[in-house]
């Protein structure tokens, strides 16, 4: 029962492409090589990373007509699958912000940057990335301070955004920022002037963040992505998908870290028993199990939601990582436990699923943060107070 | 358990109900029907028993076509037949007498119970024995062509109004505990010589819905057997299996999901505003705990049905196999006394204090004297816990200390204990 | 280790103050008599009640001169012992208002209400009753909207008091207002114009609650406890001394319940072993005998600050009740759960425990509330936002 | 516990101290002093092991003594001799050793004990062991009048700085399991033959407080045994018990808290107030999950001290015997867990994420991939509850697979499993 996927339902090529991904980690990429990459700054290979591209992980959300598409049809769902995949395996590389900046130049980004940026990074050869929070380390819209100020010399970026995965790989960033106090997206070099970035760690093995500071960068009015001030629904949608994703890939550490836990735990003797047979042990992972296949429902569901375009996928969003951020952390956290003293050293591999766990817990919002932003839409929905 | 070839498609069969649901099922919004009713009108149609043969009273199809009805019903916004008795009846005493009856057996009861014209019950649990079913004292004395029955029953849900109970009993009390029980078909009639139904009060203070039975000699046709004589565990854990499915409202007893399309839409009108809008009126809307506890309450009601959905996709698929309900009514159950939980939170003195001399019961404080009941009815949490381990991912199961004894055996050490 | 009290060194006159009441409740309300009082509408019996204060259940704050007097100096830390008991077996009758009426006005009362009052109250043979919280049923100070009017009549009082306990039993209210919008406190007469009493019941077996109206109440300025608009410390100290009082009631409610949990699952067979062999349950009896412990500690360092006047009284009570209110009503909810079914029948006293548990969690605020209010007093700490 | 006639008074003992430490001790505002040079210029003034006999190096006086003395001096804002390598030595094995050591012993190893001139740890668990630290499978054989040791020990605090190792190994291998355990001092000086002492690597990266540790064929003199041969289990026990009493800041290894004189107020500038200060300049202090985990810290660590000096209290009274250390250590430890979940949540990205190419460990997702060590030394958090269950409540113990088993039967069942 542990290792079903997020999608039950997978068409044949679905099937294959998890299989393939699956290879691709375990040969390319197996957790021996994560531990090296911990040493190294940038986290993952170029050419890693175009192998990755060349099986997919960089097309599912990019124009077709710039190289890249889907497998059914249903980007996110697709999607899914590869980032349940990274999970079970930790795999490097910049999956979640290259995915997105695709998107949204996919979806909003005129012909000049589709051209630009597209082909490019379907193969793995340039990575952009998204540059959306700010220090305060919030994904909301009401946290933007960056500013598009209309100057003389055209439009000109101001602000810093930090937590950026990848940072110092990318080329591109899309940066959102507010343009006559509107939310507003614009792709922008880094190698141009008034751009600054200064590189970061995270607790994570392989994955790097930086934070970008533009101070008076200037921005190509045919590079804003959709129009000025209208990003609002476009960031949403984006902020869904990084979600989507990152919920399952939570599943994906999840799941694999109980699974070897349970291996671990069948074969340890401690009174002359498999560690297992001890009831409170077997009941702690009783209810984890339950919580991994709800957390799979909630991932399944709010994919096909964010796929469908359903007004209801903002709350499922809040819903899924409130849920799954919370419970995913807390499933290593007790394997750890179940472990034992092994499970705090740097020998045992359970440390690097703890690592990639409380990354994606805290990132694009935190369990807490989407708690508080879920009861306040339930809140909305209520009423105004008597 | 997808559909065998010769089965009627899906596709086909749902355009068929669909116009049988528009012009025969009440809407929600009219007043809510008798189920027995709602059952027999389903029943004489045929599609009462959606996954049951023919023969015996059913529609010969698959659980994926009940599925597919009682989802369309809702969609529809129809009344379906639902509540206790029929879920217990339908959805665990029937399959449990489709699998394990004889032919006779199944064509004498099977019909009457999906008609809704006899309501059975299960008679499983003692008042000494807890979880351990499998330890029933209740005494089954083969004499000649009849069955003499002596002991006594608990928990049993709604016995007093129903007309059959499948009753485990002990045939050989030399075999191991679990190799020497029955399970007998008892009627509840209170004309039934020998029989005394009780209903057992709630911490409430009011009838609830579970009964005692008590057996004072109670002679029974052979025929009343369901499945052999000491195979009566294999009966018993059947029943257990479709009693958890039922709880989950999956298998057997599915009856679909009253919610409207979102997934995370399910039950949001409902009880979490109500707390909101409490918590508001009591100025404690900006509490931090209070908040925490409705939110929790609305994310465990949004994952349920999304959680029952996916298992019931994996039973169709195959992915699912197994004791997938106990996982559900773990769930279930437990999300329910949080909400509890969080009723008495948001409400505060107001849960529990009322004015008047009456003994209000509708308030947050009566729900938590009961809120156990769910997680200790059809298999405790702890129960369920050792099933997901043990049978569901094949955990070492506890040491037991029974193995290899007599039951007459297990008794006396145990007596040597007390 | 269940049945150790709060209080773990007591002079020799305590321990016989313990067993007195003990033996006292065990005699004349065991539970078979609590159950009987079930139907009752009153509650208690007052030919009890007078009983039970000549064994000093309304004497420990009052006045000396008029008939009260502390076993040892500590008035909280010994109703602590009192308040214990009763939560052990379920004691009906009106400790609780008796004993913080008897407090404010020996504090803070004129001697013609001393006079009035007092010895009566002592004796068991008046009941006054404190009237506080309002309609959102809140124990705060800024809940209070009752007002003392200024007239040429005199005082007079209007609002509506609600959650008081055994308001019907009482010839006396001591009333929170506001006058001149400042905190004030009045003894006020049950039977006197422009009061109004309406009953009420509660979840528990024996206590009752009513709603007190008061429009245009006559309040006699010699009834006024303390100075007009000055009451705001004597509240907060009634406050902490109902919130310690709770608390060891509470730790009663639930020592005995676990106690008798475990006596019940020592000799109850499942599969062929008591079932307190089984592990999961053993831990989670562990878990609670630990929350256990905790809460005496903290109920005693609670009684002890209370006493001593500490200026961190108010914190500790918060506290307090945010844990104890918890846990002990967690520990009989579980107790049920370890019981199984026969736990949710009336029949077995298991229910009654649950009963009263809800009541005082919820009673004199909830351990929500106390916790928020507990964050607020460490948020001021911290000092002002930057 | 409490003073024998003969003893020093404790009023008498308190006024002595108190001058003692206003004259000797550094107030804390001073820069940290040598926990080891503070350790002997109490040795050295008779204030050090002050509940062991004068004979070994101690001042001869009580428990309630020691309290005395440390609560003194953090009342009068002293610096105390702190830190896991005292505790370890005079918390833990000073007392194993004064209990059973036989007088020779104790003359030979307590006065460089309590002196910190020789500093000593436990050697029990195994690297396949776990929790269940009477399977040890190292081997001490007698030879003549020494014993020779052989096998490796694990999760041994500071062995690579200590003088002496205290090795639970099996001397009767056809004995129960808990019946032919030996308890023998081990020299770690890098000089003695045979020995290798590794450092493990913790989950952050770095060289952690724990060793490994490798005996190739150890010889030692007999002399070094502590306790009986055969008995060690006994010993172990003494062992542990002190342990998670010391853990706990009990008993042997009090050393006082360091805290206001109000108990709510314990710890409160601290870590509490840092987190709603990070919450506020995240702008999430609203957020009622953070307010709530916040909020529950500071519970915990006002409840902590309270409870300990409860437990202590009931020692010196008598109402407190036995296992009470396993309740303070099971709740530090799990307390500690959620000082770091709420750490998490009021962090967010910050708490995970940070500038530069240097790897730092000051952060929250660092103290959560090394949190769960609390809940693992010293006796998991699972061995706790069992201990509390079993022992200080007497519930019925796990029924045990091998009782009435040699060891080597238990090892060939065990190996017949895998």
């Amino acid at each position: 029962m542990l290792g079903l996927p997020v999608q039950l339902q997978m068409s044949d090529e679905q099937e294959a492409f998890r299989e393939a991904i699956r290879r691709f980690i375990e040969t390319e990429v197996p957790l021996s090589k994560v531990r090296d990459l911990y040493g190294v700054a940038e986290g993952f290979e170029s050419a890693w990373w175009q192998e990755a591209a060349r099986l997919g992980w960089t097309s599912l959300f990019a124009d077709e007509r710039y190289g890249g598409g889907s497998l059914s049809g249903g980007r996110v769902r697709d999607a899914v699958i590869l980032a349940e995949e990274i999970g079970r395996g930790l795999a490097p590389g910049p999956f979640l912000p290259v995915n997105i900046v695709a998107a949204a130049i996919s979806r909003g980004g005129s012909d000049e940057i589709k051209t630009e940026l597209l082909p490019a990074l379907v193969a793995g050869e340039a990575v952009a990335v998204w540059a959306f929070a700010e220090r305060a380390g919030r994904w909301t819209l009401n946290g933007l301070e960056a500013a598009i100020d209309r100057t003389g010399d055209g439009l000109l970026l101001t602000g810093a955004k930090h937590y950026v995965e990848a940072a110092d790989n990318a080329s591109h960033a899309l940066v959102a920022a507010l343009c006559d106090g509107l939310p507003t997206q614009a792709i922008v070099r880094l190698d141009g002037p008034g751009v600054a970035v200064r590189r970061g760690r995270s607790i994570d093995m392989t994955r790097r963040f930086g934070t970008i500071c533009f101070e008076n960068a200037p921005v190509e009015p045919a590079w804003v992505v959709g129009e000025v001030g209208q990003a609002a629904e476009a960031l949403h949608q984006q902020l869904h998908i990084a979600v989507a994703l990152q919920c399952a890939e939570l599943v994906g550490v999840a799941d694999r870290t109980l699974d070897f836990t349970i291996e671990y735990g069948r074969d340890r003797f401690a009174f002359g028993r498999p560690i297992l047979s001890f009831q409170e042990l077997k009941h702690r992972i009783a209810d984890m199990v339950q919580w991994l296949e709800a957390s799979k429902a909630l991932a399944g569901a709010l994919a096909e939601a964010v796929d469908e375009g359903d007004a209801d996928a903002g709350r499922l969003a809040h819903t899924a990582k409130a849920y799954i951020g919370d419970k995913a952390a807390r499933i290593v956290d007790d394997c750890v436990q179940i472990t034992g003293g092994i499970g705090v050293t740097w020998e045992h591999d359970i440390h690097m699923y703890n690592r990639r766990a409380a990354l994606l817990r805290a990132l694009y919002g935190s369990p807490e943060e989407h708690k508080e932003e879920l009861y306040c839409l339930l809140e909305a929905t209520v009423g105004a107070s008597t | 358990m997808s559909g065998a070839s010769g089965t009627e498609a899906l596709s086909e069969f749902r355009r068929r109900c669909q116009n049988w649901i528009a012009a025969n099922l009440p809407p929600k919004s009219a007043p809510a029907e008798d189920p027995v009713a709602l059952q027999r009108l389903l029943f004489d149609s045929g599609y009462a028993g959606i996954p049951f043969p023919e023969e015996y009273g059913g529609a010969g199809l698959t659980l994926e076509h009940q599925q597919a009805f009682y989802d369309l019903a809702h969609e529809l916004g129809r009344q379906v037949p639902s509540g206790v008795a029929l879920m217990v009846s339908v959805g665990m005493l029937g399959p449990t007498i489709l699998e394990h009856g004889s032919h006779e057996v199944k064509s004498r009861f099977l019909p009457g119970l999906l008609r809704g014209d006899d309501l059975w019950i299960q008679l499983l649990s003692e008042p000494r024995g807890g979880s351990d079913m499998a330890g029933a004292r209740t005494r089954l004395v083969r004499d000649g062509d009849s069955y003499v029955l002596t002991g006594s029953k608990m928990w049993s849900t709604g016995a007093h109004q129903s007309d059959y109970g499948l009753c485990l009993a002990r045939t050989d009390w030399e075999a191991p505990k679990h190799r020497g029980l029955s399970m007998i078909a008892v009627p509840l009639a209170p004309t039934t010589p020998g029989l005394v139904v009780q209903q057992t009060r709630s911490a409430d203070g009011t009838m609830g819905e579970f009964c005692e039975e008590f057996f004072d000699d109670i002679v029974l046709p052979s025929e009343n057997l369901i499945g052999e004589e000491n195979i009566g565990w294999a009966v018993a854990q059947t029943l257990l299996f479709h009693e958890r499915n039922a709880v989950a409202n999956v298998g057997y007893g599915y009856i679909g999901w009253d919610q409207s399309e979102s997934p995370a839409g399910a039950y949001e009108p409902g009880r979490v505003s109500d707390l909101i809008g409490i918590a508001r009126q009591r100025g404690v809307d900006q509490n931090s705990s209070v908040r925490q506890l409705i939110a929790d309450v609305f994310i465990e009601e949004a994952v349920l049905p999304l959680s029952s959905a996916r298992v019931m996709t994996g039973m169709a698929l195959g992915t699912h196999e197994g004791q997938w309900g106990s996982l559900l009514k773990l769930q279930e159950s437990e999300a329910a006394i949080e909400r509890v939980r969080a009723a008495l939170a948001a409400c505060g003195a107001e849960g529990v204090i009322w004015e008047g001399d009456d003994i209000e019961l509708d308030n947050p404080g009566t729900s938590w004297l009961l809120a156990r009941g769910g997680t200790l009815a059809g298999g405790s949490s702890e129960m369920q816990r050792n099933i997901i381990s043990e049978r569901l991912l094949g955990l070492p199961r506890e040491p037991s200390v029974e193995r290899g004894l007599s039951f007459n055996e297990v008794l006396r050490r145990q007596e040597s204990f007390e």
